[in-house]
């Protein structure tokens, strides 16, 4: 005896599609266009829900986002859903939607005895025990807080669908598609302006749906259809439904989430199922509509209770009766209304009760002609019945006391209706304005004033103009003043007429109705279980201030975002503090306006796509030569070539011996490469590096050290003088942005007198350093129109040649301490020069080496890279502080000299070596032995085949005078010591023979 | 939050990288330390109209000097720095 | 043991056992009958209390429906005490105190380390002439805006043995201030994607070992069995290498750490005054004297400021005009309540994100500042995209998790990445500020140094190297080691 | 010697169709040619009369003349493609502007078909309506963290230039963003 499918109306499903779906186990037949909500209670199913802390059983109270209570899981597996709202489900067949945070099933819900123990569980109960037993009674305790706590349950499988991002462009964005939004986008649209109307819904419309108003004669919904059809047919205008504008940022730019195929049982291949749109407007149309109200009063969360117009939109748009005797509790003339609307439809209304003394008497006179009684001066006190309404209780109520005077009477009930007034819905005004502006006349807040970077309007209901005409005019003057905003000369057109005029909504002051000698469970957040009590001992515990309202008892936090519970709250907590709503305030709402999915947001940009990856011209060689690849940043570098089956250290070893004895050939086209051009390159690099960079002749390379303004070290590479005017500079890979960022930050900012261009050319140059004793003989076998000889081309000499007919810039540095050459050259033929070499090397058994093998051969010559110069080091900390010039100032130079940097207790650049001959771990401490206080730690290891020892760099506190001195390298995450001594951190070669022979 | 570049026009935020306080001016390199210091690690960090320096990385890569109220964000001006700030106002005075 | 009566009811300090027990005043305040009564008993719970018998509460019935209860603590007692009564009998947290003309201390900033601060002096250093002042309603600035980690998983010495003092204070705060401040110790796990990553965390792990700190390093399988739902597929961009955990470390509820202070510090008599925000400084000479409020001129003897991202704003009204200090928008993200999904602390490696799912069920998530100044409270849509593509490729599964809640807090973004707090830089006041994003995980360590600070005149060992002049001397705490660019600590 | 000029894999761009369409180009050179506010006029002045266009080009428009396309890039920068450096500097002294070899930094894609404002809009935060990017418009932006240049040929013709490294992955994550324009 409750709710059920009315034989006609119902103007958004087809009767003709019956749709199969699934709930709680059980097989339902809807039909196409309705939705979870609309099918399940036209088969009177409306207990689908528990609520959140006392389990108390929950049905559907509204049509749309706005839901707070009928909140199921879809699916399961990977597109396993929690949290969706009922109303905003629409049914595909197939659909399996089952309840959510019941056990062990939804009829029978153990965890319902909290309701029981409801005094227990007051608001913030859980600050006040838990504790008594230390952190080990908390964490005992908390496991089951946190299985009890939590709606639904999500997928723990990946997502399987795809999400995109689009960015949308508008002169007028138009938010919403009710009378006043469809005004606004059409004035705009006449008139010639870029229109984008959203609509959060799956149809435009908004209250005109379910409307028995006629505009212009034609019943709102046809004009409606009309207005679209006409928007439709204009190449300026943009309609998009089931869109929802979530967020409003700097300078107009909006966030919104596009449900592309939430309504099919999957999206088709290659299709989105979520597209995150972020739309730049010019100007912005606020029509976002307005909440109906719900009101306080004992057992307001039953199955059964719904907002009076959601009542009418369920019977207009999906056919479906709430109940046979539902009675409607109303404080404004909307809800005799929505009754009269519901008679018309033919749901059969017998009661009204409105707690005002004297009401409109045309409305009264229209009330007994269709024979339902209004009993004013009363209210609906209490609702019986457990899984749905049984019945009510009708008392009197006094408005100015806002008390119950009677016991009343008990009324046979299948349904509660209510309106309590309408909300503006603020959201995004609030979001991107000023502080809201409290209306008395409405009891509601309407939006503040725009910030000076965000530009919109507000019009319709949204900005409080409720009467449909007035609404449809509101709605044209904003579009008409978007559109001259937006620079666009609007055309004005007559405003359609509407028969009748709207009811008044303005409400009686009262929103809730404190039950008889206190008992009863009168809800304010539905989801949360909030009660009237639950404020008012807020109140008591000095929670005063809306935030801590709100934090305490955590109102407004559920899924429904505080849309049904924050005007209740605040009027509880202003009759509470005894002061005027205006003076308590209201929070600011923050984005998103709707929950929306991470996948969304994240779009494509996830998995292997994460980040894009870079890769050097030579890659495909590695790959197919075995190599095993390393992620340096973006980059993708080859580490090491195994050999049958070689472990790393294996192959490491084998590699960097064969530098050592003959040579190798590792690819360095990963360096920062920056052309510094100009007359006054040179001046430009003498002040960005920290050691002399006039004099550099042409042809000739050079190591420069770069700092920060802090005189901390920064960067350091070599720089090649390739003619008067043009240097190659080379950073390290991990730097490379950040040198080029800095160096054009200092360039503009104080030096932009000096003639100088820079430029990346980290992609123009392929770059392969071949490095050995031989490597002089392989390049001469290959290397045309350049002479290599030693004399002819001496250590750090730069050269032009070319490798068949391709030209090549080839300079004698030396990164692995042996006789060492890199080539360079244009990035289209790296692969062919790396071939010709390799080719070349073949009777000189060369071999590829990788950034593995690399730092064997840097940490044997103590060269420092980044697990040195970390950010903390100075020149001197790393034995280069001969590279700081005395006799020029530098970027850092003025800073160098600062008290601590020139302590002697600083973290010193040092050699070590194991004294247990075996591996010594990086990130070890390193301590004077008996003691555990760190001195330093170990930066990087390695097995060294020239030394035939297990050595180390470190930084160490007063490194430099402790060579000698024996140390332990303490690894206690492994519960490793390790007898280790102190030398000069350049083991092999020290004099450099080996380099510039 | 959009910037307008004026090499690029009108651009999201997210194309550009912040480099600080625009506000200071770099001292001669051969300045003293406390000069130095105040330069480097001193800040005014107002409540209001704050002068900055932009770096267009995801775009032209001009460096831009933008005045910005770090409390609405809201932009009151952008202007090229250095050399290509020189040759924009020849050009825009044409 | 201090005997001392205000208007409305009467406060015993208890010795050592360092707890609040005192019966501040009740709603109306009247008849000496009460008063003495309220003594007797309190003596008695006392003695009780001091020999741990269980938690004694005597409900007093007077007439009508009016009751007193006694004692003011928290527990399951009284808990189960008022639920019977309809829970009418609970007190305010925390008075609403008008401001005196003079105190021992005013503390300027109602945050956490601001309430702290006053707890700590009161209950430290029997300081109880202390006012804190708090521009808006207290816990409305960062701790009720972060993702509320707490951990002491850091490299430098200085740094680690600071947030090393609070855990050791967070292990038993909620007995100290008699309210559950939730502090779950769930462990934070910080991943690494490449060998250089694992070598970094082992130095920070060992350096946290040698201090004492529990560290542990993970591998990849370790990772993969403490959370099973990350990506480890051959389809990750960055897989997964390891991870340096600090099982310690968790999380606490923000709201009750701010709340628990100001409870506990009422009652030890600190008048903690909302909406009264600090318009000037009152000098003599070149000392700090007090302070101009919006609710009139407060002496005090000593004045801390503790106002984080608006440290700039409130200096410069005693004429600091500039600091090492930058506020920066921070924004913090939180999902629709679920059932428990993730179980610890995580950190991604290859990009700026920090996750966690809250006792209510939401995942409480961040990453990096939007990266220009702000003093806005919010932020930007590429930021959401940064972080939450940074989560969803993390843990695939949370693609159809939904956001519900975005907002942001002011970070006072200092020069080097670490705090201050000092004596200075005018004589009479004290600043504690700089805290980036680590000032929720120090709000317990910063009262308690702050309070040492202000207390003695002179920092406490803790706190000696977070000085003001650290950055002209080169003696700067630069975890990151990124240098002095705020932005980019 | 095998012509590595176009890093992205054959077959990437294997499912055009009339919506919309990817593929590789070979552009022969890219040459920067950078100057300062003393030589800002002699730089235009040769520019101009190798392109032959009156006046000098506001930054973010290119002009053609044959193969050879002119972007100003930058106010004291232009970018010439399919002009050789040597003829870009053409009788230019050091002195005067520095000229910058670039033709084996960027890759090349045409992106075409009516569909191609939309694609683009996918991860660009630009308005590429013909209004707000006539013909003739030189885009400097990001895509996926990657920054590009894209040139307006046509009302449905784009090719965007891209840093080499990062091509062949771009290239997929354009194939893969293509999909749904491309399906059925």
């Amino acid at each position: 005896m409750s709710a059920y499918r009315l034989a006609e109306n119902g103007h958004l499903i087809d009767r003709d599609k019956p749709v199969s779906f699934r709930f709680n186990g059980q097989t339902y037949s809807g039909f196409d266009g309705d939705t979870l909500a609309s099918a399940l209670l036209a088969q009177d199913v409306q207990h689908i829900a528990a609520s959140f802390k006392y389990h108390r059983p929950r049905g559907v109270m509204t049509a749309g986002s706005q839901e707070p209570s009928g909140v199921v899981t879809l699916r399961s597996g990977g597109r396993q859903e929690p949290n969706c709202k009922a109303p905003e489900v629409e049914i595909c067949e197939g659909l399996d939607a089952h309840p959510q945070n019941v056990w062990p099933s939804l009829g029978f819900d153990i965890q319902a005895v909290n309701g029981l123990l409801s005094p227990i569980f007051a608001a913030g109960f859980y600050y006040k025990t838990f504790f008594e037993a230390g952190q080990t009674g908390w964490h005992f305790f908390e496991r089951f807080i946190r299985r009890a706590a939590g709606m639904g349950e999500a997928s723990r499988l990946p997502d399987p669908d795809r999400y995109e991002r689009a960015n949308g462009f508008a002169d007028v964005l138009v938010v919403g598609s009710g009378a006043a939004g469809l005004a606004a986008a059409l004035t705009a649209a006449r008139s010639g302006a870029k229109v984008l109307m959203a609509e959060e819904a799956a149809h435009f419309g908004g209250g005109l749906l379910a409307s028995s108003a006629t505009i212009n004669g034609v019943p709102a919904r046809q004009w409606c259809r009309e207005t679209v059809l006409e928007l439709t047919g204009l190449p300026n205008v943009t309609l998009m439904a089931r869109t929802a504008i979530h967020g409003l940022f700097d300078d107009n730019t909006v966030g919104a989430l596009e449900r592309v195929a939430d309504h099919k049982a999957q999206p088709e291949p290659h299709e989105a199922r979520h597209r995150h749109w972020t739309i730049h407007a010019g100007q912005i149309v606020l029509a976002t509509g307005a909440f109906e109200r719900p009101m306080v009063f004992d057992g307001n969360d039953r199955p059964g209770v719904m907002l009076a117009s959601a009542a009418v939109q369920y019977a207009a748009c999906y056919g479906v009766a709430i109940g046979r005797a539902p009675v409607v509790m109303t404080n404004n003339d909307s809800g005799y209304q929505s009754a009269f609307d519901l008679r018309a439809l033919g749901v059969p209304i017998a009661t009204i009760v409105d707690p005002r003394d004297t009401v409109d008497p045309a409305l009264l006179e229209q009330a007994a002609s269709l024979s339902v009684t209004v009993r004013t001066g009363h209210v609906v006190a209490s609702v019986s019945g457990r899984k749905g309404v049984k019945g009510v209780r009708i008392a009197p109520f006094d408005v100015r006391g806002g008390q119950l005077t009677g016991a009343g009477e008990h009324l046979e009930a299948d349904a509660v209706l209510v309106s309590g007034g309408w909300t503006p819905n603020i959201n995004l005004a609030s979001q991107a304005g000023g502080k809201p502006a409290f209306d008395a006349e409405l009891q509601a807040f309407l939006p503040g004033a725009p910030r000076p970077n965000v530009s919109f309007v507000s019009c319709g209901s949204a900005a409080g103009v409720f009467d449909l005409q007035s609404a449809l005019a509101s709605g044209q003057e904003a579009g008409r003043s978007a559109t001259e905003k937006a620079g666009v000369k609007p055309l004005t057109t007559p405003t359609p007429t509407v028969e009748p005029t709207s009811p008044d909504v303005r409400p009686a002051a009262v929103f809730d109705i404190p039950p008889r000698r206190g008992k009863g469970k009168c809800f304010v957040d539905f989801q949360h279980d909030v009660t009237a009590s639950d404020i008012a001992l807020a109140h008591r515990e000095g929670y005063v201030s809306v935030e801590h309202l709100k934090r305490y008892t955590t109102l407004g936090m559920a899924i429904d975002q505080g849309k049904n519970a924050n005007m209740n709250a605040l009027t509880l907590m202003a009759r509470a503090q005894d002061r005027p709503i205006e003076e308590v305030g209201t929070t600011r709402f923050r984005p998103p306006y709707v929950p929306l999915s991470l996948g969304a947001i994240a779009g494509r940009e996830t998995g292997r796509q994460f980040r894009p990856v870079r890769r050097s011209p030579i890659h495909d060689w590695h790959v197919s030569n075995d190599a095993v690849m390393l992620n340096t940043g973006p980059w993708e570098r080859p580490r090491y070539y195994p050999k049958s089956g070689e472990t790393i250290t294996e192959a490491y070893i084998r590699e960097a011996t064969t530098v050592r004895k003959g040579v190798g050939m590792v690819d360095v086209s990963f360096l920062g490469k920056i052309d510094v051009q100009g007359p006054d390159a040179a001046e430009f690099l003498n002040r960005v590096y920290s050691n002399a960079f006039l004099k550099l002749p042409v042809g000739k390379a050079r190591y420069g050290l770069m700092l920060r303004e802090d005189g901390i070290v920064y960067d350091d590479g070599t720089t090649w003088r390739l003619s008067e005017h043009q240097y190659l500079m080379t950073t390290t890979t991990a730097n490379a942005a950040l040198v080029l960022a800095k160096m054009e930050y200092w360039h503009a900012t104080a030096w932009p007198e000096l003639r100088v261009k820079l430029t990346s050319l980290t992609d123009q140059w392929a770059g392969m350093a071949v490095a050995g004793p031989d490597s002089r003989a392989v390049l001469q076998a290959v290397v045309t129109d350049l002479a290599l000889g030693a004399e002819d081309f001496g250590f750090m000499a730069v050269g032009n040649g070319r490798i068949g007919d391709i030209p090549v810039t080839i300079a004698r540095l030396s990164f692995s301490g042996e006789l060492a050459y890199e080539v360079f050259t244009a990035s289209h033929h790296g692969l062919a020069v790396w071939e010709a070499i390799m080719a070349a090397g073949q009777d000189f058994d060369i071999i590829p080496y990788g950034t593995e093998a690399l730092g064997t051969l840097r940490i044997e010559k103590g060269h420092v890279t980044a697990t040195e110069i970390d950010g903390r080091t100075t020149a001197d900390d790393l034995g280069l502080g001969g590279l700081c010039s005395k006799k020029k100032s530098f970027i850092g130079s003025a800073l160098l000299g600062r008290e601590a940097l020139l302590e002697n207790n600083r973290l010193q650049l040092v050699g070590l070596v194991s004294k247990e001959s075996r591996a010594l771990l990086p990130g070890a401490h390193l301590t004077a032995s008996g003691s555990s206080e760190s001195a330093g730690h170990v930066t990087a290891t390695t097995y060294s085949p020239a030394l035939e020892r297990y050595i180390a760099l470190g930084l160490l506190r007063r490194g430099r005078e402790r060579h000698g001195e024996t140390l332990t390298a303490r690894f206690p995450l492994r519960g490793d010591t390790h007898e280790i001594e102190v030398v000069n951190p350049v083991f092999f070669d020290p004099d450099g023979s080996r380099m510039h022979g | 939050m959009r910037i307008g570049c004026p090499v690029c026009g009108d651009r999201d935020a997210h194309e550009f990288t912040y480099q600080g306080d625009g506000s200071r001016t770099t001292p001669p390199l051969d300045a003293d330390q406390d000069q130095w210091f105040a330069h480097v690690y001193e800040r005014t960090n107002p409540m209001g109209r704050h002068t900055e320096c932009w770096l267009h990385t995801g775009g032209c890569r001009a460096v831009l000097i933008v005045e910005r109220d770090t409390v609405t964000h809201e932009i009151f001006s952008v202007r090229l720095a250095g050399a290509q700030a020189a040759i924009h106002d020849e050009e825009a005075g044409q | 043991m201090a005997l001392r009566t205000s208007r409305a009811g009467a406060w015993v300090r208890c010795g050592s056992v360092g707890e609040a027990c005192s019966s501040p005043d009740h709603a109306n305040g009247n008849g000496g009958v009460i008063r003495t009564a309220s003594i007797f008993l309190m003596f008695l719970r006392k003695i009780l209390y001091y020999h741990h018998i269980c938690e004694l509460w005597i409900i007093v019935v007077r007439g009508g429906d009016e009751a007193l209860i006694l004692t003011d603590r928290y527990s399951v007692l009284s808990l189960l005490g008022e639920a019977l009564r309809g829970n009418r009998g609970w007190k305010r947290a925390w008075r609403a105190a008008e401001p005196k003309p003079q105190y021992d201390v005013v503390i300027v900033g109602g945050g956490g380390h601001g309430l702290a601060t006053a707890y700590y002096l009161a209950r430290e250093h029997g300081l109880h002439r202390v006012a804190v002042v708090e521009r808006g309603w207290i816990g409305g600035g960062n701790v009720g805006r972060n993702t509320t980690i707490v951990r002491s998983n850091y490299l430098l010495p200085e740094n680690s043995r600071f947030y090393e003092k609070g855990m050791t204070l967070w292990e038993q705060l909620s007995r100290d201030l008699n309210f559950n401040v939730m502090f779950s110790q769930r462990g934070t796990l910080n991943l690494a994607h490449t060998p250089g990553q694992m070598d970094g965390y082992a130095r920070r792990g060992n350096a946290m070992r040698l201090e004492g700190i529990d560290a542990e390093l993970l591998g990849r399988e370790e990772v993969r069995k403490m959370v099973p739902d990350m990506d480890y597929s051959d389809q990750a961009r960055f897989p997964i290498a390891g991870g340096l955990l600090q099982p310690r470390a968790g999380t606490a509820r923000h709201d009750a750490v701010a709340w628990g202070f100001a409870r506990a510090a009422d009652r030890l008599g600190v008048d903690i005054i909302e909406n009264c925000e600090v318009t000037g400084f009152i000098r003599s000479g070149e000392r700090i004297t007090g302070v101009e409020t919006t609710r009139g001129r407060i002496h005090a003897g000593k004045v801390g400021v503790a106002v984080a991202g608006s440290t700039s704003e409130v200096m410069r009204r005693a004429g600091i005009e500039r600091l090492p200090i930058e506020s920066h928008v921070l924004q913090a993200f939180v999902s629709e309540p679920l059932k428990p999904l993730i179980d610890t602390v995580i950190t991604f490696g290859a990009g700026h994100l920090y996750i966690s799912q809250s006792d209510k069920g939401g995942l409480v998530f961040g990453g990096d500042i939007d990266g220009y100044n702000s003093w806005a409270q919010r932020g930007n849509m590429p930021v959401h995209e940064d972080v939450i593509s940074s989560a969803v490729t993390l843990f695939p599964n949370l693609a159809r998790v939904r956001l519900l809640r975005n907002w942001g807090g002011i970070m006072d973004m200092s020069m080097d990445g670490s705090p201050i707090i000092t004596p200075g830089p005018l004589p009479g006041m004290y600043l504690n500020s700089g805290w980036c994003y680590g000032g929720f995980k120090a709000t317990p360590a910063s009262g308690w140094c702050f309070a040492w600070t202000i207390a003695r005149d002179a920092p406490h060992d803790l706190n000696a190297a977070f000085t003001l002049d650290r950055f002209a001397k080169g003696r700067v705490l630069d975890e990151k080691g990124v240098g002095p660019a705020p932005e980019l600590h | 010697m095998a012509d590595q000029s176009a890093p992205i894999e054959d077959g990437c761009f294997d499912r055009n169709n009339a919506k919309l369409s990817l593929s590789v180009e070979h552009p022969d050179h890219l040459v920067q040619i950078g100057f300062w506010p003393q030589s800002a006029a002699k730089v235009h002045k040769a520019v101009a009369t190798r392109f032959k266009s009156k006046k000098t080009m506001p930054p973010g428009q290119f002009v053609s003349k044959g193969e050879a396309l002119c972007i100003r890039s930058a106010f004291d920068a232009y970018l010439l493609i399919n002009v050789d450096p040597v003829a870009a500097r053409g009788d230019l002294s050091p002195d005067a502007c520095a000229v910058t070899d670039l033709s084996h930094s960027r890759a090349a894609i045409a992106i075409v078909g009516p569909a191609v404002e939309r694609f683009l809009n996918c991860d660009i935060a630009i308005d590429f309506s013909l209004e707000a990017c006539p013909v003739g418009s030189a885009v400097q932006t990001s895509m996926h963290h990657i920054p590009v240049l894209l040139l307006r040929h046509a009302p449905e013709r784009f090719v965007l230039y891209v840093y080499r490294s990062y091509a062949r992955d771009l290239a997929g994550w354009m194939a893969d963003m293509a999909s749904p324009f491309q399906a059925g």
